[in-house]
């Protein structure tokens, strides 16, 4: 094990991809000798050199669907969309071409592209550079979606991403990358569809999707100290989702509480709790809790932007609603 | 206002075409001709599930364009779409079949009429999103060169695609790339109900070639050996590294936007002209005059492709229905 | 009351609020002469002229963004986007414009935008026009969105749509259009966030969106003839959510299904049940039923279509099983 | 490769502008420039939260555009966008308070850097989408079309946001209706780290007004007079009924793309050249020579434009910060 930067661990599972097939490529704005806005392509060019970690202009659309044509036909492309704000202009691209396009032709094409953005609010960018979308990926059968909270979990999920033959949404977080983590020594890669138990308890199950499974454990961590054992849960993956766990975990305490920052209304979270009321009703001892994004678009000021988005605090508090 | 380059029929004395390749591209048009209008009758008796365009009047500028293209060569394509298929190399029974919506079709039914795909053939599928094949067929192209497959990808759309920043978008792309692409658009006057005046306001959609640093050329879309040799032009350009081309063919359909649109919207004078430029009967004087058919095996043909198209037709009805899980096949996410 | 088509009623929407009011204009594809795909605004381009019922080119992102810049600047505009399919192009404008500028303006600009378009399944179309998207509205903060069930509540819901100053999203159905139904004489509106009781029962509650009303009620009928009593329920706006009158129901049935056309997973039927789960989860005897559409692109052939998406039977199945 | 009409400075002596204008559009190029290098120094110390993209060096262009437009005409604007509102007349007070994300600020808070709006000066937003903007603004055009108002609409947007198909949807649809509108394309010459070069491989932006069949002009971007004039005719055209003009400024942002960036994908002597080709001493030399202003006065208004800025600060920092609630306020939906 040795301890990286999450932008490390993405920028090394990339490479590792890259040396081990030569068909892996990389497109999208900036990636190459500016190594990406939020660095996690840094180094890459200077290997690779710009046929293999192509910057492009500032076309989101022509993005995604090149890398759709560049999959159907052999390649293994790596497409990133800088801000899941923007994949608003990819939209068609990705969900009517690549989540379909296999389907449609009865099986003939294989879409085997990842397309990594980035998500999530904390840096005062205001409501277009703040959001997080997976909900809206995860609604649309033929994708993937792939939410890693740690270094770890995103190297090992994303070398499953680019092997995978699927259209897979790799979504990363962007008060993420400058987070240290351990990371196995050598090759690895983490299935999809397997959630990570990240603390075990009795007391309370939290489902945690991206950043807000560090918001988890430390609200884990206080409550431990009132002597209340919570269950931590990243399912990683929402698709697949590894409903079993969470079930399981449902079945031994009775009470859950679902953490992420998107929107409420929709998001990933009512999913989570439509799934457990279908196969876990009578667990439940308690009312579901929602710790997720206020309805409202995340706003500039500091002071406001914290108000809109969880925190460790509301977890501790829903918990202890739970009681 | 500028004007994109003239037509280039009037080149084709100075490039005599071997006779293989004129009558190629006579039995290609007279296949899609016979497929879309026997489709159209299926489609009007209700033998044929959801919707239809049909590429009656068209059938000159898939014939020229895909005659210029390798096997390997891709090809995207759009909601009307049987000519391109068909001109690629398609087989009719297959295709008739995925009309009917049967398991023996391209797409097994989930496709149907506006997403016929067959990868063997280089044919990376239409699509019934207008513009969204444009970026596709780009991302092959970059797969191509990448690839050093030598390959070449002639990307399909109409008018109304133009106005389509995915259009935009992949031009550029494609351009900065400098990928082996050509960009087709097919200029056949509306997209639905909407006149190509009202869509944009330059007369030629090739103008746009100027945007993007690459040449836009305009070509007589109902003469399939024109189409033929600003393609091969083409062609040959990208496939030595010179980049992409836009052709744009003017072009017409005879039919409304799909079958059981009147059309009302088009003056009958404007429709009567265009049925009165008919590409085909057009094209077989030429290829009479020229000595390469005479009547008698221009006829010939004419029975076989009927024959052909009747067996598809055939074929197709006797072909398995899916069974309802069946939809479940064919998913890999 | 007198009975007219859907279609009408969503044209005579149209034109009262356009005689009302000379800011309501209308730009869409073919909306003019052609009187649009499903022909809901014939008549109108003969009526009030190529000036307040525009045809455009083929542009969505355009069509939408002109839409917003109209209603920022004083006109109340209703852009059409031919099928909901194709709002993929559009959804920048929708999602991070219209939705959030009135917000991020600190509440300077009004945006009166209504966003009319169609979508659901059972015409053989395939994947590419056959989707149900409300859910991904829903999940933006800044969007209302209507999902009128018949030609009553889409002239009334879509009347109330022109006069709101917020964004709305006014969700048709393509099965709809040729259906028949009373519509009051006269002018009324109805307001959002009001749930419709189509059909009174004390045994399980269903709540049906759009087409699905048709098919809820369908069931409720066939079920009623065994003697089980179905109360059928349909919210008509999704947001705002009557979520009180679902609610009362579901304390009084103690049993509930969700029915729409839209992908089960992440459809709006989980946030009804995340909802229900957070109000009334005691009054639950039955784990909730969602009769959605499957998890897979729309197929083209009919008997594959009619698989994925869900009908009567699959209605009257599941409340059997509630019971 | 055609090339886009030459620049209009040299034109100048044959337009004698007033004064007032002369110096209008000094004090707002001092203003911009006052009120981006305190910005950068604030930013630097951690007193503003969030991300800044300075406009430095490229004062001449919203300065030479917003002077030719009208109080109430519109304007849309970009993430780069101070100079822009402040040329179209906003108090640098209330800007700065944005920037603190104080309630005093244009929008409370809510906006911040990127999204400065002020609707009654014609300010329909600022916006972090590339490219986001221009359609908004098409619909801008239109409404005042409709309603006779009179009034125009000038779109800024960079060279970067000129690939986004945005862009190309809205200009055709502007062409269309003959709509009133400028599309300003701020060249300077990056979109990020991506030089134009690779954006695209024409030289000018403004050869894409063809494409749509309106008037493509490039400028000299750092020339406010030349800017001025390009605008004036435009804007005179687009009052008139003559629909759209295309107008590429030439210029250069000074910092990388955001303040923090070093901007290391530049080579050093094209920063110096372009530093060396600073507009402010440019024109302030220009005044002088023309006789139109004095060292005096240009000094005296410089004291000005620096009391103005510090009183700006001084007017943010004591503003009350939002409370937590506040971020339920102005939600309509
Ligand atoms: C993005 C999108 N918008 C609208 C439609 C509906 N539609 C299908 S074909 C068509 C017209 C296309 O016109 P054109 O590109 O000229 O092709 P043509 O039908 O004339 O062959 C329209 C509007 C669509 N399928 N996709
Ligand atoms: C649609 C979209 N894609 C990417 C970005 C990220 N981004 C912000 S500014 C920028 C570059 C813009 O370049 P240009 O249009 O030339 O404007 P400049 O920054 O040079 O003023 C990029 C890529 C964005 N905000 N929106
Ligand atoms: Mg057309
Ligand atoms: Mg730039």
């Amino acid at each position: 094990m040795s301890e990286i930067f999450y932008k490390e661990a993405v920028r090394d599972a990339l490479r590792e991809e890259m040396l081990r097939d030569e068909r892996v490529f990389l497109l999208g704005l900036d990636i190459g000798r500016f190594g990406g806005t939020y660095k996690a392509t840094q180094g890459l060019w200077e290997e690779f050199g710009g046929e293999r970690v192509r910057d492009t202009p500032l076309s989101e659309a022509a993005i995604a669907g090149c890398a759709v044509g560049a999959a159907m036909t052999g390649l293994r492309p790596v497409a990133e969309i800088m801000y899941i704000d923007f994949t608003t202009i990819a939209m068609d691209q990705i969900v009517n071409q690549a989540a379909k396009l296999g389907y449609m032709s009865g099986g003939q094409a294989r879409i085997p592209v990842v397309f990594r953005t980035q998500e999530g609010a904390g840096r005062s960018s205001a409501a277009q550079h703040a959001q997080s979308l997976e909900a809206w990926f995860a609604h649309i059968p033929g994708l993937k979606v792939a939410l890693p909270a740690t270094p770890g979990d995103a190297k090992g999920l994303l070398k499953t991403a680019v092997r995978d033959d699927a259209p897979v949404m790799f979504i990363e977080h962007k008060l993420l990358y400058n987070t240290r983590g351990e990371v196995p020594e050598g090759e690895y890669t983490i299935p999809f569809g397997e959630a990570r138990i990240c603390r075990e308890g009795s007391d309370v199950t939290v489902v945690a999707l991206s950043r807000m499974v560090l918001r988890a454990l430390e609200a884990a961590d206080r409550l431990a100290g009132e002597g209340i054992r919570v269950e931590v849960i990243d399912p990683r993956t929402i698709v697949p989702l590894d409903i079993d766990t969470i079930v399981a975990s449902v079945e031994k305490t009775g009470r859950l509480v679902v953490a992420h920052e998107a929107y409420t209304r929709c998001g990933f979270g009512a999913e989570i709790a439509a799934q457990v009321m279908e196969r876990a009703l009578y667990s439940l001892e308690k009312p579901l809790k929602r710790v997720c994004g206020k309805n409202l678009p995340v706003p500039f000021a500091p002071v406001m932007e914290n108000f809109v988005i969880p925190g460790a605090d509301d977890i501790v508090r829903a918990v202890k609603e739970l009681l | 206002m500028p004007e994109a380059p003239p037509l280039v029929a009037a080149e084709r004395a100075a490039h005599p075409l071997p006779a293989d390749l004129l009558k190629g591209l006579h039995r290609t048009m007279l296949r899609i001709r016979r497929f879309e209008e026997r489709a159209v009758e299926l489609f009007l008796t209700q033998e044929l599930p959801g919707f239809l365009h049909s590429y009656l009047g068209q059938e000159a500028s898939a014939a020229g364009v895909c005659a210029a293209l390798r096997r390997d060569d891709y090809i995207t394509s759009t909601h009307r779409g049987h000519g391109h298929v068909i001109a690629k190399g398609l087989q009719l029974d297959r295709m008739m079949a995925e009309l009917y919506g049967r398991t023996t079709g391209y797409c097994k039914g989930k496709g149907g009429s506006m997403h016929i795909a067959d990868f063997s053939r280089g044919i990376l599928g239409a699509n019934g999103i207008v513009g969204g094949g444009i970026p596709i067929a780009v991302g092959a192209a970059l797969s191509a060169k990448m690839r050093r497959s030598g390959q070449v990808v002639a990307t399909f759309f109409g008018d109304g695609a133009s106005s389509q920043g995915a259009f935009h978008e992949a031009a550029n792309l494609a351009s900065c790339w400098t990928l082996p692409i050509l960009f087709v658009c097919e200029n056949n006057q509306y997209a639905v109900s909407t006149h190509c005046g009202a869509q944009m306001r330059i007369p030629d959609v090739a103008l746009r070639g100027a945007s993007y640093g690459f040449p836009g050329i305009k070509v007589d879309g109902n003469d399939p050996v024109a189409v033929y040799l600003v393609t091969s032009d083409a062609v040959e350009r990208a496939r030595a590294g010179g980049g992409p081309t836009l052709i744009e063919t003017k072009t017409y359909k005879w039919l409304g936007h799909y079958v059981g649109d009147p059309g009302a919207y088009r003056p009958k004078e404007e429709v009567a002209g265009w049925k009165a430029n008919d590409p085909l009967p057009r094209y077989e004087r030429y290829l009479i005059e020229r000595g390469v058919m005479g009547e008698a095996e221009i006829e010939a043909v004419r029975g076989e492709v009927h024959a052909e198209v009747e067996a598809a037709v055939e074929f197709a009805r006797s072909s398995p229905l899916p069974r309802p899980e069946d939809a479940l096949e064919d998913f890999y996410a």
